[in-house]
């Protein structure tokens, strides 16, 4: 296996492109674990960490480009970023543990193509954007239509991600990640549901996004969900109706750490709490 | 198959070594430097006994490439008494009795080392959550938190 | 004689009685005369028993003392973890 | 022999107190060596080929490609051992299959080779052809008639015809009759209980390095709770006198009963053998979970008979344990342990010993114990809370006491059960507030404690410093205790003395630390040895003042005259006789060789409080206290750390701890991200009250603690989530998903 450590984002391209089984090294928490259990024996590693740019966090058109190598951790000890994005702060926070969330990246565990990724929901939800660089130049897509299924990415051969853009917060608006986990750390998620939404000045849901982890192939984008809460106060009625949205949308499995109805239900539980806190953070008071 | 040339600073000194491309860290730490103060009691990530600092950040040194080191200012646990002066987190596990078998210490001591240096007045929850990737079986963990929390109040209180 | 308690399923092997009566002044006695007086013991005394003698567990020492009055129980070998 | 003129009522100068322990400083930096931590010029890293399959006959190993590959120096499969004693064929089967792999990750060849990376190709290049049989891992499943039947001809007599083989041996015990005691209660709560097997969990996997020469000598280094044990079982499997194996322990990363035996010690050494060079082999995190030694699952069958008034008129359990794949599950202790903390008239346990498709079980922690415990304690907590009473007043009503009838046959001494509950009936956390969705749970708890061969080595060096050699590898502590005891019985202070763990060519044979055994029975022997060499320090003292042996004593660390004719001489200190000991005839020494017998036992009632999440089912535990019997606490902080490790394993146990496997045999969690133990932000502190009922067998009444302390959580916790749920929880873990399906009304989780 070879290492290679290029500083420039075209060297990174032409070296993935040129070389089958050539794997991206930004934090390494997911591939590492994959190259000792030998689930991957790549022929070579690429590692981005040193090409400009990959670790910065930059103001954009109100938003924030955040490189591909920022770990957690920095993104945690950002002021701008926690204040305009905190789900998606307290979502790469949660990341295994503090080791790891001084590794860990926004674009690896998107990457890693697990469906219980704790970041992918809180990107969806804030409807953030990759920018991937590749043999033909660069490209935008959806956070969301990066994962296709367990594993596997829309990523073409010699593209890697280069930075993740979240966008403008707007007015009124706030978001929120929660996950359930059997123990309070260092489990992957058995359900997670991120939601970003904007409240008008009678504190009416005006737009609202709604994603859920865990529960199906890869994260998901609850229109229905959306839907229940939008143009409504979030009340009792809208919070339930908010549940079981999520709880119809869920397609989860049986597997070692959690059962169908046990996803359903919990993926309605997290929705109401997690939009309790968007909406308090919405109105500016700490959630 | 050629081996990589790495150099980089542990524990202050000027290092270099040689290294494949799938050595780890950690393997490099223990195999080739002979630093086996440092633990793999997983290889994954999940229980902390391979924790260092890199940079300053504190990392599991199993789920880092040894070629990753180039250039980087990596601490391990046996950098962190300066010479026979015992660093206030170590003296006070021994005096409070906060290990047992021992081979989680290292690997804890480095990770409390990493909170003191940038909460000296934390909360029985903050050490307890930022302490959570390191494992420990035989103490339950309640005399790490204490000795943690009284090392922290002694240093704020020497400084 | 020293009476003998044997635990529950190990009377079924000393004729149905659960207290048995040995010649016995000291445990490797008491274990060798318990293996003559009922074979059916024998597998199991062979696994290995442990003795609690007034209150006190004894697994190996032969020539431990046993008085007649002495509280003598045969239990499965102890082993600790 | 024990000593029985007891030394409890004096004065202890060190013993009680909080020294700091003599290997700390090493932990504490990183110089502290464990078996992974130890390299030899030439050495060669070994690595096992594991089944994959949970059950399959081995046809054909072919290693020829492997033994081609070049860095490889030795190939080992089962052919390479000869015949071995009966006592370790399990053993040798278990660490190197025979004709069949009995579970998923059973070692069926090894190489050495010059890398780790050679070595991993190597295994792959090992030919294997099995023949996949039908396999069974549940227990009740297991007990079937029609189940694949694991082992032909292993069943003992005491099992009734009818019954599979898989069923290795039934035991009974317990007095009075059972009937007749539950037609005189008010009430009977009679239900089954299950327990998921669970792991030892120690953070250090694993390792060893081994060397052997052509002259049949042979060294081993290696983390175990107890080298002498693997030098006499790794002599057995491999036809060696045991004089010609010598064996150092390292540092131990944590046993808990999980390193009292071998798994890759005789294969290093058959490797290093082969190989003529020194080879090392450490284990993966995942291969310490598929193939070394989970505790039982189980499943249990109770009934408990009470009257309004909470008296207990019959107690029955019939236990299914399942010991993995060979004899020798812990039920008959579960058996004899789950009834011990009550006074009985009629009580009735039935052991099924049963084997499965799993990893051999070894002792974890009260082996056996936690799991009879959880379904004893909860049904008689279900029965006292039926009828509205107390559960501590109810446990007390019908505690064992001096000169109960021990319900697996023996009659009480002197026990501190009632204190355990009385200090807990006294504590404020008993009469604490609890809020919405809160529980408060109790259980007891107890463990029978061993004492074994011991041997202690104590020698005076010319300065008068002295060091004791023990040989009980030391995992929480008890060098320092050995220390202190020393320090004590020669009236020294603590940091004259150094106690070290002796390799097992130094001292006799030892017992494997584990029993609780060690603070007891080498305690013993620690002080015996100090007191063969203050008899010889008197006899030099008496030799120098020219009077009479018998008319000098030891006092406060020297020698002094003593009786009417013996003269005014001013006392000769320690250091003074030292310092002529090779005039007066040589090196001092004590020592003390001993099966130590009559361990007391040792009862302890634990609390705890837990919140429920309604509506996610998870369980937060908000406050724990261990109250236990400790008869002398040498050490009290290493106490309070067996009380606290002991109670939060149980935690673990009972809440998130589980071996999953899938219906194709394979363990789908051999990790530490889905075998999940308790995490720092799981827990509140484990508050702990220390008794001392002394035990009348040690010279300080010391008592075993270690293993206690896991016994009464399971249940303990069980209680109190039942009583925050509103349904009885039987079956452990006690996951979210259960707790949730208890707390929708679906039928008892």
């Amino acid at each position: 296996m070879r290492y290679e450590a290029p500083r420039r984002l075209e060297d990174a391209v032409s070296l993935l492109a040129g070389q089958d089984g050539a794997h991206v090294l930004a934090g390494g928490t997911d591939l590492l674990v994959k190259l000792r259990s030998e689930m991957i024996e790549p022929e070579m590693i690429v590692d981005i960490k040193r090409i400009e740019g990959m670790r910065e966090i930059a103001a954009e058109d109100g938003g924030w480009r955040i490189g591909a190598a920022v770990s957690g951790a920095e993104m945690g000890e950002h002021a701008g970023l926690v204040a305009d994005w905190p789900g998606v702060v307290e979502a790469a926070g949660l990341i295994g543990s503090t080791q790891i969330q001084g590794r860990a990246t926004l674009a690896g565990n998107l990457c890693n193509a697990s469906p219980a990724a704790d970041s992918v929901p809180a990107m969806v939800a804030a409807g953030a954007r990759v920018r991937i660089a590749g043999p033909n130049g660069m490209r935008d897509l959806d956070v969301i239509d990066v994962p296709q299924k367990p594993g596997k990415t829309a990523l073409e051969r010699g593209e890697f991600i280069a930075s993740v853009w979240l966008p403008a917060r707007g007015e009124r608006s706030g978001d929120c990640y929660l996950r359930f986990i059997p123990r309070t750390e260092m489990d992957i998620a058995v359900v997670g549901c991120g939601i970003s939404l904007s409240l008008d000045a009678g504190d009416r849901v005006t737009a609202a996004r709604v994603s859920l982890g865990a529960v199906g192939p890869k994260v998901m984008l609850v229109e229905e969900a959306a839907e229940a809460i939008t143009r409504r106060v979030l009340d009792e009625a809208a919070l339930s109706d908010l549940a079981a949205a999520c709880s119809a949308a869920a397609t989860p499995i049986d597997d070692k750490r959690g059962t169908i109805d046990f996803r359903r239900h919990v993926a309605g539980v997290l929705a109401r709490r997690a939009a309790v806190i968007a909406a308090k953070r919405a109105k500016g008071e700490t959630a | 198959m050629s081996q990589l040339h790495v150099t980089t600073k542990i524990n202050g000194d000027e290092t270099e070594f040689l290294c494949e491309a799938e050595d780890t860290l950690l393997d490099v730490l223990r195999d080739r430097l002979g630093l086996t103060g440092t633990k793999e009691g997983c290889g994954t990530g999940d229980c902390g006994a391979c924790s260092v600092a890199v940079d300053g950040r504190l990392v599991c040194s199993c789920l880092m490439l040894g070629a990753e080191a180039e250039g980087r200012d990596i601490a391990t646990i046996e950098g962190m008494a300066t010479g026979d002066q015992l660093h206030p987190l170590q003296q006070k596990f021994i005096e409070m009795a906060a290990l047992q078998c021992g081979i989680c210490t290292p690997g804890i001591l480095v990770a409390a080392q990493s909170l003191l240096e940038r909460n000296p007045d934390p909360s029985e929850e903050e050490v307890r959550y930022w302490l959570a990737g390191n494992l420990c079986r035989c103490t339950g963990y309640d005399k790490i938190i204490r000795a943690v929390m009284e090392t922290a109040a002694d240093m704020r209180r020497a400084s | 004689m020293v009476e003998v308690l044997l635990w529950g399923s190990l009377a079924d092997q000393a004729e149905g009685a659960r207290k048995v009566e040995v010649e016995a002044a000291t445990l490797r006695e008491l274990l060798d005369g318990l293996g003559e007086k009922f074979p059916g013991l024998r597998p199991e005394l062979e696994r290995g028993v442990s003795v609690s003698i007034d209150g006190r567990v004894y697994n190996d020492s032969w020539f431990q003392p046993i008085a007649e009055d002495s509280e003598v129980v045969l239990l499965k070998r102890l082993k600790g973890g | 022999m024990a000593l029985d003129d007891t030394k409890k009522t004096r004065e202890f100068k060190v013993v009680g107190t909080r020294p700091d322990r003599p290997d700390g400083i090493d932990k504490v930096t990183g110089r502290a060596r464990f078996g992974a931590d130890m390299v030899a010029p030439g050495m060669l890293t070994g690595r096992i080929l594991r089944s994959p399959h949970a059950h399959a006959r081995i046809v054909r190993i072919d290693t020829s490609k492997a033994e081609a590959l070049s860095g490889v120096k030795a190939v080992v499969t089962r052919a390479d051992f000869g015949e071995v004693p009966e006592d370790v064929a399990d053993v040798l089967d278990n660490c190197m299959a025979g004709d069949k792999a009995l579970y998923d990750g059973h070692a069926v060849a090894a190489v050495a080779a010059s890398s780790p990376a050679v070595a991993r190709k190597a295994l792959k290049l090992i030919e294997v052809e099995y023949e996949v049989l039908p396999h069974v891992t549940d227990v009740d499943a297991a007990i079937k008639p029609d189940a694949p039947v694991l082992h032909e001809g292993r069943q003992q007599e005491t099992v009734p015809e009818g019954l599979s083989q898989n069923v290795i041996a039934r035991s009974e015990f317990g007095h009075g009759d059972i009937e007749a005691g539950l037609k005189q209660a008010d009430r009977v709560v009679g239900r089954t209980y299950r327990t998921a097997a669970t792991h030892q969990g120690y953070i250090e996997p694993h390792a060893c390095l081994a060397t052997m020469g052509s002259d049949g000598r042979a060294d081993l280094w290696v983390c175990t709770q107890g080298h002498y044990m693997v030098r006499n079982t790794c002599a057995a499997i491999l036809g060696m006198e045991q004089g010609q194996l010598r064996v150092t322990a390292s540092e131990i990363g944590g046993g808990f009963g999980g390193k009292t035996v071998v798994f890759l010690e005789p294969v290093a050494l058959m490797l290093a053998k082969k190989a003529g060079r020194p080879v090392k082999m450490v284990m993966s995190r995942s291969e310490v979970l598929r193939a070394t030694g989970p505790t039982s699952s189980t499943s249990i069958d109770v009934k408990i008979g009470m009257t309004k008034d909470g008296r207990i008129t019959a107690g029955f359990a019939e236990l299914r344990y399942q010991g993995g794949a060979y004899p020798g599950s812990p039920v008959d202790m579960g058996a004899m342990s789950g009834f011990a903390p009550y006074d009985l008239e009629n009580v009735k346990t039935v052991g099924w010993d049963v084997v499965a498709n799993r990893p051999k079980a070894a002792a974890y922690r009260a082996p056996g114990a936690p799991m009879a415990a959880f379904a004893i304690e909860s049904a008689i907590d279900e029965a006292a809370k039926g009828f509205g009473l107390d559960p501590l007043e109810v446990r007390l009503m019908n505690g064992a006491d001096e000169g109960t009838k021990a319900s697996y046959g023996p009659t009480y001494p002197a026990i501190g059960l009632k204190a355990t509950l009385e200090a807990a009936k006294s504590h404020p956390h008993w009469s604490a507030p609890l809020g919405e969705n809160q529980g408060r749970g109790v259980a007891c708890g107890f463990w029978f404690n061993f004492g074994g061969d011991t041997c202690v080595s104590l020698n005076i060096t010319p300065d008068g410093t002295v060091t004791v050699s023990e040989g009980n590898p030391d995992i929480g502590g008890s060098r320092a205790s050995m220390t202190m005891m020393a320090a004590e019985e020669l009236g020294i202070p603590y940091d004259q003395v150094r106690t070290i763990i002796a390799d097992t060519g130094s001292l006799g044979q030892n017992e494997v630390t584990d029993g609780s055994r060690v603070t007891f029975a080498v305690g013993l022997a620690t002080i015996k040895a100090a007191e063969a060499a203050k008899t010889e320090m008197c006899r030099r003292a008496a030799m120098v003042w020219g009077i009479d042996e018998e008319a000098v004593e030891w006092e406060d660390g020297a020698a002094r005259p003593a009786g009417p004719n013996a003269g005014k001489f001013p006392p000769m200190t320690l250091k003074e006789i030292a310092a002529i000991a090779s005039n007066t005839g040589g090196p001092i020494a004590g020592h003390h060789e001993v099966n130590a017998e009559g361990a007391g036992v040792s009862f302890a009632t634990h609390m705890v409080d837990v919140e429920l999440d309604r509506d996610t089912g998870s369980t937060k535990i908000l406050r724990y206290t261990v109250f236990q019997d400790a008869g002398k606490a040498v050490h009290p902080s290493y106490v309070e750390g067996q009380f606290q490790g002991g109670a939060v394993q149980g935690i673990g146990w009972a809440l998130n701890e589980e071996y999953i496997y899938g219906d194709d045999g394979i363990l789908q969690n051999a990790g530490f991200l889905d075998y999940r133990i308790p995490v720092a932000s799981d827990l509140p502190m484990i508050d702990t009250v220390i008794l001392e009922i002394p035990n009348p067998g040690h010279p300080y009444g010391v008592r075993g603690v270690g293993e206690t302390s896991i016994v009464p959580p399971l249940a303990a916790i069980a209680n109190a989530v039942s009583e925050a749920a509103g349904v009885r929880m039987t079956q452990l873990p006690m996951s979210p998903p259960r707790v949730l399906a208890g707390l929708q009304g679906k039928a008892s989780a």
